[in-house]
């Protein structure tokens, strides 16, 4: 099988052989720890920067500008520049801020990207954690992350700050509803909850066209309840910038506002790397019934190579959303997901296990 | 600071459920520096009380110390987005006063930019209001077609923004040799942009949520408050001064007065959609039918107001733009004031705002179109 | 049943404005040589100001660094912001009569207004108005000129 | 109405107004004993219906000062001018007309700012530009010897 030549299962399995053929399993474990979690900072820190590139230029091209050309070629060292200038601004402390939570609001927002990226599995054999709960463990963990947001809308000691966080609370305690469920949805479907399997079970097709009609409603509904969760436009009450000035991040500053800011563009990472591996099959190449030669090309592109033009894809589809819509109010985000998103989710339930009990999948 | 919310807790108390947030002087949504001083009860608005000033400039002082040639240039500082109609407001009232006749090609001048001028005002609210409610691509298309009507004025009288362009007699300059061409290149292309701006905003389902029903204001209420223009024509309060007091070239032209009934922040933002239609149809009944002659007649070299007290009212892209002057024969003007359309449809706010959200207070505020010189002067 | 086919066509209108909104934006980013902006500082050498632009008053002069400035002080008294202050000196002609010619037009870029009063009220057409419109300085003395370069004279035949 | 009919109808209603056809718009100077009741009965008189107040400016005079109020009817479309003139410069003051016509509160509000008349029974007779320490800049007497420079 083609799809052999790029699994990194090898390579990690020999740097662990390695490993632990020169010292305890214990060490071993942590120096392996270690590696995994300076990858992973590397990676947040790297790709927040690329995303935050990338918005910047896919906005721009929406609103016919050109974004960021000075700094670099096309502008490319531009968040660099941003990032080493967010670095060295002073911390502000307002006054009268509960000095403890407000430290605290940040560490624990970017902590929930780290947290759920353990388990995305970037390609074969690029997976950190593999548990068989994967899908339980991300819908859980990351609804910390509101935590967070309204630690800073409190401890700021800011009305808008207070507004802002408020709202998001209340915004993401009903949207998880609907990311939960949606993900259900596709966990009847595959029979599993352990995310490499899921992966593998779409290796002949994509879970999108072998759930057919479910699947796709369950897709759209995740991708407005992620949209929904990470904050972004048409749901970004939370920051609301003309009506919050900045909402919950308002006394925030440095390095400190570059935390909510990475943590965003993570987050934005973690819900689209979610809809590739639950519906459009994670790493695995396009694959077209029995047509050969073309399911042979599709299996040279790396998987790795697959995985994240899939995300980019989704991403570029919420870009696309925030830099169309209008915002919507607080009142109509909840009837949204009461009146709408969350019948459409029941009724998808019934359909899918209907499907799956009576086998109408391929 | 201290002393105002002192004064509201004295007088006006707040009870326990509300807290007071200041919406400006400094806030994307307020368009310039207002301030609102909101109080809330969880996001709900109780209170809306505006205070202003922050950038008072004294025009109506300053005008007591120039010559009537000389304060027209200030009043380009006032609504700076209709600077023409309130140049034009002046020269009509000093003319009005002299019993100056100006020839017909001044007329149609004026008309023209006054329409090119809503225009360039209503896609700069558009834009702006699209920006309130969160769709930030609009605020791009918006100016990206602005800037085609300011290259209009630009390539005629040298400025994009605070033309100076009307003298009492006249017009400053002769219209370009380019201008027809390019006000019908502008037109063509535009009348394919509205529609877009309908699909992208109007249409919109999330917008229509935002906006049908939102922020009323009643017919009664909007003459009650002095409400003119776009924003009390979508009340049904029929106050267009060029349709009921025509100055210019407005009485040969034929065009409907862009009317609504429900008052509610969708009508506002209709009724302004149609006045681009209505602005664009002007123009085009004007734009070939320009009669050669004179663009200015001779005016004295002092110009000496009589004696007395003149009014003339103009519809500005906001509503009723008013001067009154005041003259006591002199070269300088005795009093000046300046009724500004912003001034009265501000404090409709507070009377609509109350028991809606924050989020709806900006929606409200974007189709109520304030530009803060006007209000402060 | 009504009203259930009511939510169901809500939704699907609701979603048909979303996409057709989508389409806008799609058009525009999928034509991106159609950019509107400019890279300001890079075109300068091709950027041209229309003829009447208004940037500065200046005062131009021939090869022979002859003005038509007769120092009337119309302009200064035109100017609505006091921008414009014109000293005059008195010198002896040729024939031995007295005569008062301009001997410093001071312009303050920092109060001007550019409404072109000055330029229009101007009898002789001395002073007209600029196209350079880059007008920041490091200090604000900077912004005081004198339009008439120095050693200049006036024009032959330039009526009093 | 027309002009004509108008002044005849408001000179015969009241007497003491002094009611003339002025350069431009019918004008009435009301004594300030009467304003309130004159300008409510405007409001309120069906064949009259000034439902709309156009614009309220104050005007500073020697002896004394004025505050004029344009009115328009929505129905009849005739337009009014009304004068009112304070007793003297030194404690100017008038009854408020906020409560016939809302708008009035603002316009109130700024001239009571800007020249210092004092309008009674004005609910809420706050400045509304400038501070309380603040002259007041529109009337004549007014020095300012940092900010205005005398040429």
């Amino acid at each position: 099988m083609a799809l052999e030549k790029y699994d990194f299962t090898p390579i990690t399995q020999s740097i662990h052989e390695g490993l632990i053929s020169n010292m305890s399993p214990l060490l071993t474990t942590i120096v392996e720890w270690t590696i995994i979690g300076v990858i992973y900072l590397l990676f947040v820190a790297v790709f927040g920067l690329l995303l935050v590139y990338v918005e910047r230029k896919v906005c721009a091209a929406f609103q016919q500008r050109m974004g960021p050309m000075r700094v670099g070629p096309w502008g490319l060292l531009q968040t660099i520049a941003d990032f080493i200038k967010l670095l060295m601004k002073e911390l502000i402390t307002p006054k009268s801020v509960d000095k403890f939570l407000y430290n605290l609001a940040p560490f624990i927002v970017i902590i929930v990207p780290f947290l759920t990226i353990s388990v995305i599995p970037f390609g074969p054999g690029l997976q950190a954690l593999d548990f068989d709960i994967g899908i339980f463990f991300v819908t859980a963990v990351s609804s910390v992350g509101v935590i967070g947001v309204l630690l800073a809308g409190w401890a700021s000691n800011n009305k808008y700050s207070l507004i802002g966080g408020m709202r998001s609370g209340a915004q993401i305690v009903s949207y998880e509803l609907s990311v939960g469920m949606s993900l259900i949805t596709m966990v009847i479907l595959a029979g599993t909850m352990q995310v490499s399997q899921i992966v593998a079970l779409q290796r002949d097709g994509w879970f999108l066209f072998k759930g057919h009609i479910p699947a796709i409603i369950a897709f759209f509904v995740f991708v407005i309840a992620g949209t929904a969760e990470t904050n972004r436009g048409p749901f970004d009450l939370a920051e609301a910038e003309s009506e919050l000035t900045a909402g919950f991040h308002t006394e925030y500053s440095g390095i400190k506002f570059a935390f909510f800011f990475l943590a965003e563009y993570i987050n934005l990472f973690i819900v689209s790397a979610m809809a590739t591996i639950v519906f459009l099959g994670g790493w695995m190449p396009f694959h077209f019934g029995s047509w050969e030669g073309f399911n042979g090309v599709m299996d040279l592109i790396p998987g790795i190579i697959w995985f994240f033009a899939k995300v980019f894809g989704i991403i570029f589809l919420i870009m696309w959303f925030k830099w169309t819509f209008p915002r919507l109010r607080i009142d109509q985000i909840l009837t949204l997901e009461w009146k709408y998103l969350l019948p459409i989710n029941l009724f998808n339930i019934l359909l899918m296990a209907t499907v799956v009990l009576l086998g109408w999948h391929w | 600071m201290a002393e105002i919310i002192e004064k509201l807790v004295t007088t006006d108390e707040i009870k326990a459920d509300e807290y007071l947030v200041n919406m400006g002087p400094q806030h994307p949504s307020t368009h310039g520096v207002l301030r609102l001083l909101l109080k809330l009860e969880g996001e709900i608005v109780h209170n809306v009380d505006p205070h202003v000033g922050y950038i008072h400039s004294g025009i109506e002082k300053m005008t007591e110390a120039l010559s009537y040639p000389q304060l027209i240039h200030l009043t380009d500082r006032m609504d700076y987005l209709s600077s023409h109609m309130n140049n034009e407001a002046v020269c009509l009232c000093i003319e009005n006063a002299l019993q100056v006749e100006v020839p017909e090609r001044v007329k149609y001048i004026r008309t023209i930019f006054d329409e090119l001028q809503r225009l360039a005002s209503h896609q700069l609210w558009w834009c702006a209001s699209g920006m309130d409610l969160g769709a930030l691509t609009a605020f791009f298309y918006g100016l990206r077609d602005r800037e085609d009507i300011l290259d209009i004025f630009e390539e005629t009288c040298g400025a994009r923004l605070t033309l100076n362009y009307s003298v009492p007699g006249g017009v400053m300059f002769d219209l370009h040799p380019n201008f027809q061409r390019r006000v019908k290149d502008f037109i063509k292309k535009f009348k394919k942009k509205i529609p877009e701006y309908d699909t992208l905003l109007t249409g919109n389902v999330i917008f229509q949520e935002r906006s049908k029903g939102v922020g009323i204001l009643s017919k009664e209420d909007a003459i009650a408050f002095g409400v003119t223009g776009p924003t009390g024509r979508a009340s049904g309060f029929s106050c267009d001064i060029r349709k009921h007091h025509p100055y210019s070239a407005y009485p040969l032209v034929n065009f409907n007065e862009a009317m609504g009934s429900d008052g509610d922040t969708f009508t506002r933002w209709k009724v302004r959609m149609d006045e681009m239609w209505e602005s664009i149809s002007i123009i085009e009944q004007l734009i070939d039918n320009i009669p050669e002659g004179d663009y200015a007649v001779k005016m004295k070299g002092v110009i000496k107001l009589p004696e007395g007290e003149f009014y003339q009212r103009v519809e500005t892209a906001r509503g009723e733009f008013g001067v009154f002057i005041v003259s006591d024969g002199k070269k300088n003007p005795y009093r000046v004031k300046f009724r500004s359309p912003g001034f009265s449809n501000l404090f409709a706010i507070n009377h609509i705002a109350k028991g809606w959200k924050i989020a709806d207070l900006v929606a409200i505020m974007a189709t109520f179109d304030l530009v803060i010189p006007d209000i402060d002067r | 049943m009504n009203s259930f086919f009511q939510y169901i066509t809500e939704i699907f209108k609701g979603v048909w404005s979303l996409i057709s909104g989508m389409r806008i934006t799609a058009k525009y980013f999928f034509t991106p040589w159609k950019h509107v902006t400019q890279q300001y500082p890079e075109n300068r050498d091709k950027l041209v100001m229309f003829d009447r632009f208004r940037g500065e008053v200046i005062m131009p002069h021939n090869e022979n660094n002859e003005h038509k400035c007769t120092g009337c002080g119309i302009c200064e008294l035109n100017c609505p912001n006091g921008s414009i202050e014109i000293i005059s000196k008195s010198i002896v002609t040729d024939e031995g009569k007295k005569k008062r010619i301009l001997d410093k037009h001071i312009y303050h870029l920092s109060m001007c207004t550019f409404c072109n009063l000055c330029i229009k009220s101007c009898p002789s057409d001395a002073i007209i108005m600029g196209q350079k419109f880059e007008h920041a300085y490091w200090n604000r003395t900077s912004m005081t000129k004198v339009l008439n370069m120095p050693g200049s004279k006036i024009m032959e035949g330039i009526k009093e | 109405m027309t002009n004509e009919q108008l002044i005849e109808h408001l000179s015969n209603a009241y007497p003491d107004a002094v009611a003339k056809i002025g350069i431009q718009y019918p004008e009435i100077i009301v004594g300030k004993e009467m304003l309130h009741a004159f300008m409510l009965k405007l409001k309120s008189d069906p064949t009259l219906a000034f439902d709309y107040l156009v614009c309220e400016g104050g005007v500073d005079y020697p002896t004394y000062m004025q505050v004029v109020y344009h009115l328009e009817s929505t129905t009849h479309k005739h337009f009014l001018v009304v004068k009112c003139n304070t007793e003297n410069r030194e404690t100017p003051a008038l009854d408020t007309v906020s409560d016939i016509w809302p708008t009035a509160e603002f316009h109130e509000r700024e001239i009571f700012d800007l020249m210092g008349i004092v309008f009674n029974n004005h609910h809420d007779l706050r400045r509304l530009f400038l501070d309380d320490s603040w002259g007041f800049p529109l009337r004549k007497d007014y020095k300012d010897d940092i900010h205005v420079v005398e040429r």
